[in-house]
């Protein structure tokens, strides 16, 4: 029988290592799994690349998480979001890399290595400091910029409802990243504010279908 | 002399050029003023990038909903005709050339139409793109809202750019606190310019080389 | 004000140009948007290049346009399925192109078309013959064949309800190809058997945003 | 001297050897008979490269709906926990490797899992791709379904296909009528054979030089 709904976040957690990819969506507060991100400093794991839109707000989650000392590099579109002050002062001080991406880039990087593509072309950044050492190609008239897929070890995700298969909905703008990055993890894990029993959820409104999705975990509002 | 425009008064004017049923981004920050100036009988779909079609206004206190923020991260409403989507889509919508136009802030625009609007060069400051790259290569139109001059008194039109671009050739119209400027083939052309400002006046705040429309006409705005 | 909804069938076809690429949704018989596809007969357009996963059924919708010979040249996965006759037949005697391609690839270029890519490195097709004259590249270790978008002047896709601002969703597997088609759709026509008033779709339902619809016209079921 | 095994005893031995909580997708034709051997009390969720997760059964005549068929556009039910999605994203699970399993068909393979499935070199037939080259390189086991040798009596199991390919070095297994054969690094290795017929026996049966498995075992199926 499947079941993937984990009855702790330590129990989610488990087995998470040293040196990780860790794909976390949310895209400012919205969509970030709080919870999980927390818990991951519990869990202890270090030496970690994380991926995010941002580089986390005020000094809990992410911030936390970044505070704790557990984090190498950030990747990320935008890194100094209002309230955005631990990764500053942890950048200005040399204790973390940074490696800044468009936004659609980012996010179409994390698609691709979930959808198993080896890179893609984009327009974007072309004629910028983005294409910088990357292959740029005119196809069909119009100049691309060649960019490399993004996999993480581990995507922590955060979902509205889920059931044990692992399906997941999203609430309202905090779907963002979610579906890529969820593809886009070896191993994804899902907090969540619900979890359907029964038959799972209705397959017309499933937007994370199970396959992507190895554990879920019920939070409190 | 007329007064150059206010910043309520550039959103004003570019809102007037928002045809209706128009998919429109609008930039973090100044741009999204535009949202308020749009003429009545006018629907606009507003595309923000973390996953939204059909941003509304403002909720009212206390009524915010922090799952429904917009791409500056400030909570929003959704109009009716509206969707969420996920990330990826999102900048599908903006690469994918599906946006009619999108309205950005610029630090400098060159007489070719390149952008800068995201950094200084200054390295030490935090770098941050943010959707800006991928917005300005991918909307259809894009627009410029901008004062013509630094708070310093220098120019941000330019024959090139001297900080890091956004994106090559890009930028369409340029709406300013004294005119409103086309990017042609051949550099800016001003289609519009305040009562009270000459020619020589107004290119004295551009770098680069301006023209001046044959057919160029009065800006103005109400008080607002 | 938003308002897509095209009275007939001819309205919402007008102004196909002959050698259009268009694609049709669909996978064998479900999601195949028969009724524009037949209307396509009535508007006239010819030498067109048509995009769809198979290649027609029986003699109605697909199989009668490729019958009534406006159809240049076929882009498809797979044009022998159970009840293909026209197709096979206009083959064998020469009167048609054939470009066939992998199933995914096929979709992965309709998407990278909308979504404004210029290509991108997929393994499928690596040492077959369908690599044959196309670049392919070790990225970090596994080869990948590049692949190039495809774009339709017109897509022609069949929904399940509809609102005015082009907003639409699918039913069941009848879903499959409509959704990145519609995005590749220069202009994107829709048929659907419901066109719901007032407010519009739930938007949490929605899976194709109207932004990548034109015109979307009900049909009787 | 025991029968070789029928093709719904192959699909029964194929059934047994995929794990509980398995994602898999079965390729048209033999291997959707896989489904209908799966030992009870296994939850295995099936997907169809047209957009679904969790095949059921045929639905009973007269109950088909025509917007639910699978990859061969057969009428088919969805189970508890299954979902829809659209085709793109149905092919970004299969090249992802999302998939556990994929179960196909194969004119040949080659000693080292070369496969090709989808041609046979025929000029005047007309070509046909469908899913079978992404399932091939994308899944993260490949079985091969299929006889031994073909009703011609030429072996299937080869040095080098002869055919085209459908895709390089991507085989695991093969379940045939007479053996479970691994594509192991050295090349094919039998891991079980059916009762009364000898190694030398069976190697006639392929091109390619098969090893015996020390260990090998009985290939044995119910009467089906």
């Amino acid at each position: 029988m499947i079941d993937k709904i984990a009855r702790t976040v330590a129990e989610a957690l488990e087995g998470i290592e040293d040196g990780s990819t860790v794909l976390v969506s949310g895209f400012g507060e919205a969509g970030v799994p709080n919870v999980l991100v927390e818990g991951l400093i519990e869990q202890g794991a270090r030496d970690l690349v994380l991926v995010n839109n941002n580089a986390g707000v005020g000094r809990h989650g992410i911030a936390a998480l970044l505070a704790a000392g557990r984090v190498r590099k950030m990747v990320c579109s935008f890194p100094r979001s209002v309230g955005s002050v631990v990764f500053p002062e942890l950048y200005a001080a040399g204790k973390i890399e940074l490696e800044v991406v468009p936004q659609g880039t980012l996010s179409e990087r994390i698609r691709a290595g979930g959808a198993g593509l080896g890179g893609f072309f984009t327009p974007t950044g072309v004629g910028t400091q983005v294409a910088d050492g990357k292959e740029v190609r005119r196809i069909d008239g119009r100049d691309y910029v060649l960019e490399l897929p993004i996999r993480g070890d581990v995507a922590l995700v955060k979902g509205h409802v889920a059931d044990r298969f692992g399906n997941l909905t999203y609430r309202k703008a905090a779907r963002n990243f979610g579906p890529s990055m969820a593809m886009a993890g070896r191993r994804t894990i899902a907090e969540v504010y619900e979890i359907r029993n029964g038959d799972g959820l209705d397959p017309e409104r499933i937007v994370t279908p199970g396959i992507f999705v190895d554990a879920v975990v019920k939070v409190e509002r | 002399m007329a007064e150059p425009l206010t910043r309520p008064q550039i959103a004003w004017r570019i809102a007037q050029d928002i045809p209706d049923g128009a998919y429109v981004n609008l930039g973090i920050g100044m741009p999204e003023m535009v949202a308020d100036h749009l003429p009545d009988g006018r629907e606009v779909m507003l595309h923000s990038e973390n996953g939204i079609l059909g941003l509304g206004p403002s909720p009212a206190e206390g009524e915010e909903d922090w799952d429904l923020i917009n791409a500056g991260k400030k909570p929003v409403t959704l109009v009716p005709g509206g969707a969420y989507f996920h990330h990826t889509d999102s900048f599908a919508i903006v690469r994918g050339g599906h946006l009619d136009l999108c309205v950005l802030g610029a630090y400098q625009v060159s007489a070719h139409g390149d952008l800068a609007n995201w950094s200084t060069g200054d390295e030490s400051r935090l770098p941050g793109i943010g959707g800006a790259m991928d917005l300005a290569m991918g909307a259809n139109g894009i627009f410029v809202m901008m004062e013509l001059c630094t708070r310093k008194g220098a120019p941000k039109i330019l024959e090139n750019c001297t900080y890091p671009l956004t994106g090559q050739r890009c930028v369409d119209r340029i709406y300013s606190d004294y005119a409103v400027i086309d990017i042609a083939d051949d550099g800016p052309v001003v289609r519009e310019m305040i009562d009270g400002i000459d020619f020589a006046a107004l290119q004295g705040k551009a770098e680069a080389r301006l023209r001046l429309a044959e057919d160029w006409r009065t800006l103005a705005a109400p008080d607002l």
